[in-house]
């Protein structure tokens, strides 16, 4: 039933709106949901899910907030939906608050709701969704399941989606399983022709089908980065679970599962290990990257925070170890489910003593894949540790991403190895012999050869033949070897993407990672309220020249991040030298993805006050 | 008193073994620990133990944490490929190199602060998992490195050189190997070489977790009245359940012994362990009997050491993982990079 | 045997040079050593040792340096001493080499040394100490240790040291064997006597009484930390072994036994642990200092950075505990036996997420063992961690330093706590409300009150009333109350004290720890050569206004560290918001402590580049 | 099935114990567990134990890892302090605060993961240091919180939710406990809180580490056919050794038994366990002989459950340390700082 409650215009709009979805955590909304984001997909039409979840298995609260856009914008648009679909009593009310004035509230109102329970700004569109669901089906995880794809043929119905893909959507899903699909079919026509018949046509946001999706692929930045490991020629991976990491490794054995047996033995080209913690995860890759096998562990914060030993280790060993950290809200345990860029300086600079590590940062799945896939060419390369800093945003929710691409002419880069041929034709081998003047030595295999090339590693000082040594001297030249080889990889990361602004302007901003389809789209918005920005995307750490030219052409540059202290613009201060006053911090940090509104607002005001000043 | 002396051997330095090697090629640069320290038997051991197994040094992998007992992989087999890690973390660098090459052979060379304090958790875990190796813990209830701290598998009532007595419970490596399922667990003395040298051989050949906890005393921190791993106290308290030789499977046996008095193991890979058994009843494939004889002795203050449990028939950890025989390091590009064709379809299944 | 080799003009001094004793670690040339540096001491001059020694227990190399300056001058001078008591053949050419031309070489004749093996340019002078122990001494272990007092013996004759005091610290050290004492005596005779008897006064430099030592005590800053950790109120100690800091746990262990143990009942009013691993170190403490004890552990890199991840548990959870991080060469292992400033930022900045902690830096043992009591009122306060920022230079060196002093009428001050009586008066408890505006909320012991102030602590996100809560605005409510919290920090930690140079400056110089002798004499060389700087001695974080200051008054102020990357110029630079063109980093980090000949010529460089650009 | 429900007691909630607390006074804020988590079943066996026993809650410290058990200690005593500290380590942060104050109750919580797997150190050292607690692993066999991955306590062989098949050895904390020196140990089942409450009381008036694996099915991730810690397969396999009834100093003994079927055990404070033995020739003081009953049960497939280990006279940490009679946390300026006469004497000595 719908209950007309004093509506003020109604919103109105043709694939650009905001839907969300309430529901309690482990009720199987989740799959109605997805389907929902697909289908608008399958129209054609850009669909950019979010998932909110708790820390926790069962019966809180989570949202999906679906962002639909014919113009392509991927970012979280604001605080507000224009679509509430509210299945979740617990949070009604913060529910009901965050509909746009003049948006729509769908419920189930099996359960009367008392008038005063809604807004007068609103449409409110009833539909007895559980009574419908029960009527129908007798097992109670029938009733469940069944009541959210009514739900979902009722918002058909009301958004005009097209049942015909949702319906090629169950068949692909239920492979073999026909009765299945029929069921379903048979659930989302009841719940669409309820509101055929009951309603009418309440609501004015529609999906049109349209073509801005492109060969686009919908994927997480999780899945991205663990198909880039495979791409990568990883062999081992360590993992131990922590959210929102999981997902990397579990996708990579997935993928090894497929990809990485054997025809003719059945047997795995690949070995992953569930480790007892952390510690032993970055212990088992670095062992297995020294043994000459790229190896990789996934994790976040606290995971880092455990491995700080074993990262000193190898980088003062000089051990590639690829390392993916899925940062999630801290400090400590923080909020294990929400979103921050915070481990930023924790990596650059991560364990005791001098060390400075190599980050890569990528903004969306494709990135994840590529930076995902170079990060061991990188760490073979520079022989140290490579870190992939994703974010929950990323890592945990599918979006629209370019497709993924490789270039089959492209062979692993192993680096500088000695192999017992060279050893035999007698080239000369010191593990720490800056031979090549970039910092970078050759290193051998264990069991190389019988005579030659075998040498000890440790975690000591030692001298360019690996011997221990506690020489100062010694000590002194390895440590500014370490920094030339960190300079040389200046030039080996992804560089920084520049994009200038229409009009030329005075004032920067550099970015990075989940941050990027929010400031893209502020971007275009400040350009329309006639406030031009150049932007900057940093993809990697160290910083290549461009990044300091960047600064350098701009009186202001606003550094935008997802954390409290402005971590990278520190790392820019520091290791570029920048005056921090023509840097401007910008942050955000309460877990939830950064939003359009925010960027847009804060750049505003912040252009306004120094053209004021 | 042999297991007092400095790694120096009696025999000829230059016979050469199968392979063609001397004793010499498995030495190492000279060690800097303390004249006496039981930690260079150790070593001495380890070197004596691959020269006569004919093994090629460098397919060794030498692997150990941060203490006395940790530095001993730089000075025997010099031309293996050496790992000095972090303190008590050698067992996951060890397990990750494995699975990086199954075809080296590992050898872990941990102590007991190295082990049964900060390393518990990893020794542990290696072991359940069955990772192909050979785990010696040089143990000598006490932190060397360090100046003399007691240790985790310092027995209760013990005395520290300062006159501390230990008030915590002792942690006995053995006991939780065998509880934790390693497949090849051994005690011994690092001033007995007869009983090690074998032991390290049968470990060597044994293709699981192969654990030996080797007393070895310090002789700077805890050899003295009260401690109750010192170089007296262990000879006086030492039970020695068997006595093993270690047969490859080229070799022929020769000698003949009494029915009864010997057991004979074979290995996967044909290779004999023939135990000379001391104490009748003992069962060395039985692990539940294993540790509760263990722990029966132990409370009356008898140290057992010789082979105490073994599984002929191990499972190690590649097993587990279904791994290609290759191992996993030498694999190029083309084993591993599925190519732009599977990533067509990995795409397609994402629209 | 007196071998002269084409003396040069020979270095003449009274009580101003260094002397510098080669030996075999495990030799017990120790005590020898320490018995030669008290005795100047006694004699009323200065003198500071500092040890040089190997990662290993027995046979290696290690160094007994002893800088004697009437002038009062406790840094290390430079790489050369004026006298070398060779008694290490192993390092024989290195030790021949750092003499200054001029100076002498004083070494065991026993065994002969072909004249090849000597420099034109220095006195030698050979003793056969080895010959006359063994003449005089049947047990090996005898002849060992009379050997070192022969040794002594003969220095005695050669450099002026009075026997008497000598032989007063014998009997001080043997109090009750007075046997000992006897056979002491006599061999420092033996080696006098054979001195009077064979050399005619070869060694131009002398030790004469003087009057400069004052009422200062001769003490390492380890001892010292841990007097200032009894006198701080710690009960609680949890501790791993681990050079250079184990000493300050023992040294605790030894205090407590004598100051803290209850008359009556012989039981103690202290517990420490050791622990099986520095993870549980740090939860032991952050477990007691939850409880209400006062605890603290000590530990060096490695152990910082396995505490990582507790150590955000206790910044955000707000939870006092006490680090003292003893510092040595890093990264990883390292070089344990050898000093380095270079856990600055990782303490700073420790674990991932955001994060930001107090530290203190002593300069001298006076400062250990009042930061180490500061430490625990501090931490208690701000209810965080503080890092008491020691160095091996420090911690492991007697040096001679102010005695220690305690206000008897000061208390513990255990912060804000509500008490039973408070919450029975129903003054309002919530644990992370900010009542006073100062970002520090009140909390209360476990076990307080039947119904009132219980609370969850956690490493998640809460509300102020510490009820879990993934809501943003709580998360970031709290995340800036910790921040104003860090600002309320700046004004309680101690100052940095600033020295005006004797004239105007455009130079500054900020230093810290245990650079501080090597600044202070290179200050006043600087000055006698007509180069002013003023300094600024920091000695804490975060930094108060005093710093801001001082940075603003100078053209350029020199940043004067030991480590590689200049860790304290970042900090400044990101937490001051410093322009880092005006910030000179000038950094010593090969492992050996800062020297004066150091300090003198890199600033004199710079300065001089600087103005001559 | 009452191990089903949530808890929810069917007695008067409002009926007052001796201290004039209602159970009500012992519960926390509604848990967010799953409904029929068995953790839910262990806080109400907890809160029903606390209760009964007429502890005052406010002298609980209730401290956990990171996991959905270690979320529990929310959902019960609310007016007790709490501390859920970081995965795996929770048993230093109670030792810790034990050292503070030894005079509140330590109640561990912890779950498989958290302290077979990131723990195990942790674990393995606060027992052996016999701190006096009550440490309770909520036993699942599954990472629930991070859902559904096997942790350490896994049986080889057991089948994940998926379908996988694990192949590590499990590690048996009960096992680990016994070797490690623990005083009190015992098994139970969440789903019996007949035996469980009884075995909490008697823990709770253990004056050493006493250690409690409860098995606690997770009904999201392992509850499955294949599992072995589903309710189904504990029921099947469960195997009793003794039941309990924990008598205070105060109470009378009432009820007779027949001689030789009921065992009572006096505890240093004067309370009683009662145990009617089920398994006769089961001996509770028998460390070793405990061992090796558990592991040959084991060998069978049995889940050996009940009161396994008991020494009536343990030594706890605090007796080792020869701390005083207060709580350290409770020493004032007077009491700890020895003041500038002391600091005189000290400089002195330094000159
Ligand atoms: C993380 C860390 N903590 C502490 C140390 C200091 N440390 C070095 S060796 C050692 C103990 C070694 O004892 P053990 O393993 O028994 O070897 P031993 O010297 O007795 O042979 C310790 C605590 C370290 N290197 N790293
Ligand atoms: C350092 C760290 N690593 C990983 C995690 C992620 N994590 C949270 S709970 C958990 C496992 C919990 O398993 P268990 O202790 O068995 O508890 P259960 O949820 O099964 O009750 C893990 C791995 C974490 N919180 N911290
Ligand atoms: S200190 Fe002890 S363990 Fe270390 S080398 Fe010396 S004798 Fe061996
Ligand atoms: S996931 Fe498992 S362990 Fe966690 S609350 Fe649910 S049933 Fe319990
Ligand atoms: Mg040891
Ligand atoms: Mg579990």
């Amino acid at each position: 039933m719908l209950h007309k409650v004093n509506t003020q215009t109604k919103i109105q709009s043709i694939n650009e709106f905001v839907i969300k979805f309430a529901n309690v955590n482990g009720s199987g909304s989740a799959s109605a949901n997805a389907l929902f984001a697909k289908t608008v997909l399958r129209m054609g039409v850009v669909a950019t899910p979010r998932n909110i979840f708790p820390s926790n298995i069962q019966g809180l609260p989570t949202w999906y907030e679906v962002r639909v856009s014919e113009a392509g914008h991927l970012a979280a648009r604001g605080d507000t939906c224009d679509l509430m679909v509210a299945m979740n009593p617990q949070t009604w009310e913060q529910d009901i608050r965050s509909i746009e004035p003049g948006g729509y509230l769908f419920y189930d109102n099996t359960r009367h709701v008392a008038a005063d329970q809604f807004r007068n700004d609103i449409t409110v569109i009833g539909v007895p969704l559980t009574q419908m669901s029960n009527d129908a089906y007798e097992n109670p995880r029938q009733r469940q399941l069944f009541k959210n794809i009514i739900g979902l043929g009722a918002l058909a119905a009301l958004l005009g989606l097209d049942t015909k893909a949702i319906e090629d959507l169950f068949t692909e899903q239920f492979k073999g399983k026909e009765k299945l699909v029929a069921a379903n079919v048979q659930a989302l026509h009841m719940g669409f022709d309820w509101v055929k018949t009951h309603l009418d046509d309440p609501v004015h946001i529609k999906v049109k089908a349209a073509n801005t999706v492109g060969d686009r692929i919908f994927v997480d930045g999780n899945t991205a980065a663990s198909l880039g490991a495979v791409y990568g020629g990883a062999t081992v991976c360590a993992w131990y679970p922590i959210t929102p990491s999981s997902s990397l490794a579990e996708g990579f054995a997935n993928y090894c599962a497929k990809l990485r047996v054997d025809k003719e033995t059945d047997r795995n080209k690949f070995a992953i290990v569930q480790t007892e913690d952390e510690l032993a995860s970055i212990g088992m890759v670095i062992g297995a990257a020294w043994n000459g096998a790229r190896a990789f562990t996934a994790t976040s914060g606290p995971g880092i925070s455990l491995m700080q030993e074993f990262i000193g280790l190898a980088y003062f060993a000089e051990i590639p170890a690829v390392i993916f950290d899925v940062q999630r809200a801290g400090p400590s345990t923080g909020m294990p489910t929400r979103t921050q860029q915070s481990d930023i300086m924790t990596c650059a600079y991560a364990s005791h003593g001098d060390t400075k590590h190599v980050l890569l940062i990528p903004e969306d799945p494709y990135e994840c894949f590529e930076f995902g896939a170079l990060a061991f060419d990188l760490a073979d390369r520079l022989q140290t540790p490579v870190f992939v800093m994703l974010d929950l945003e990323i890592g945990m929710n599918e979006r629209l991403s370019k497709p993924f691409q490789w270039d089959d002419s492209r062979n692993l880069d192993r680096g500088k190895i000695m192999t017992e041929e060279d050893l035999e034709a007698g080239n000369k081998f010191g593990r720490y012999l800056d031979v090549d003047g970039d910092g970078i030595p050759f290193r051998t295999y264990p069991g190389t050869h019988p005579s030659k090339g075998a040498f000890f590693t440790r975690g000591t000082s030692k001298d360019s033949m690996a011997r221990y040594s506690e020489e100062g001297k010694d000590y002194q030249e390895n440590m500014e070897r370490l920094l030339k080889k960190h300079d040389t990889a200046r030039h080996l990361v992804p560089a920084a993407i520049e994009k200038r602004a229409e009009k030329p302007t005075r004032f920067g901003v550099i970015y990075y990672g989940s941050t990027s389809p929010a400031m893209d789209e502020a971007c275009q918005l400040l350009a329309q309220s006639g406030i031009h920005v150049d932007l900057l995307r940093v993809r990697a750490f160290p910083f290549g020249d461009e990044v300091k030219a960047f600064i350098a052409d701009h009186e202001k540059t606003f550094v935008l991040e997802q954390n409290r202290e402005g971590q990278l613009r520190s790392l820019l201060i520091n290791e570029l030298e920048i005056n921090p006053a023509i840097l401007v911090k910008i942050v955000h940090f309460d877990g939830a993805p950064i939003t359009v509104g925010f960027v847009t607002d804060v750049i505003s005001h912040k252009i306004s006050s120094l053209q004021g000043a | 008193m042999t297991f007092m002396a400095k790694p120096k051997f009696h025999h000829p330095q230059l016979q050469k073994n199968a392979l063609g090697y001397t004793r010499r090629d498995y030495e190492g640069p000279v060690s800097t620990l303390c004249a006496g320290c039981g930690h260079d038997s150790i070593s001495a051991a380890i070197i004596r133990a691959v020269y006569e197994l004919d093994l090629p040094p460098h397919r060794i992998a030498k692997l150990s944490g941060i203490g006395c007992s940790s530095k001993t992989p730089t000075y025997f087999l010099g031309a293996s490929h050496g790992f000095n890690s972090v303190h008590g973390r050698m067992p996951s660098v060890l397990t990750g190199a494995n699975l990086a090459n199954k075809d080296l052979i590992y050898l872990g060379i941990s102590g007991d602060g190295d082990s049964a304090s900060i390393g518990l958790g990893q020794f542990a875990h290696s072991v359940r998992r069955g990772v192909n190796m050979v785990y010696i813990v040089a143990n000598n209830g006490v932190y060397g490195l360090t100046k003399g701290q007691f240790s985790a598998t310092s027995d209760k009532g013990a005395k520290s050189k300062r006159g501390a007595l230990n008030k915590d419970e002792a942690i006995d490596l053995v006991g939780m190997a065998l509880q934790l399922g390693a497949t090849f667990v051994g005690r011994s003395f690092s001033g007995d070489k007869d009983q090690l040298v074998p032991l390290i051989k049968a470990a060597l050949n044994h293709k699981g977790a192969a654990f030996i906890d080797c007393l070895s005393p310090c002789v700077a921190f805890n050899n003295h009245d009260g401690s109750t791993k010192s170089f007296d106290y262990i000879r006086e308290h030492n039970e020695a359940l068997n006595s093993l030789d270690f047969i490859t499977g080229r070799q022929e046996i020769t000698v003949e012994y009494k029915p009864g008095t010997v057991e004979t193991v074979t290995q996967h890979d044909g290779s004999r362990l023939r135990l000379r058994k001391i104490a009748d009843d003992y069962d060395v494939h039985d692990r539940i009997a294993a540790l509760s004889y263990m722990q029966q002795r132990a409370a009356h203050g008898e140290i057992v050491t010789g082979l105490l449990y073994v599984d002929p028939e191990p499972q190690d950890l590649h097993a587990h993982l279904n791994t290609i025989e290759q191992p996993l390091n030498s694999l190029g590009t083309h084993a591993l990079v599925p190519g732009q064709t599977a990533l067509d379809k990995i795409n397609a299944a994402f629209r």
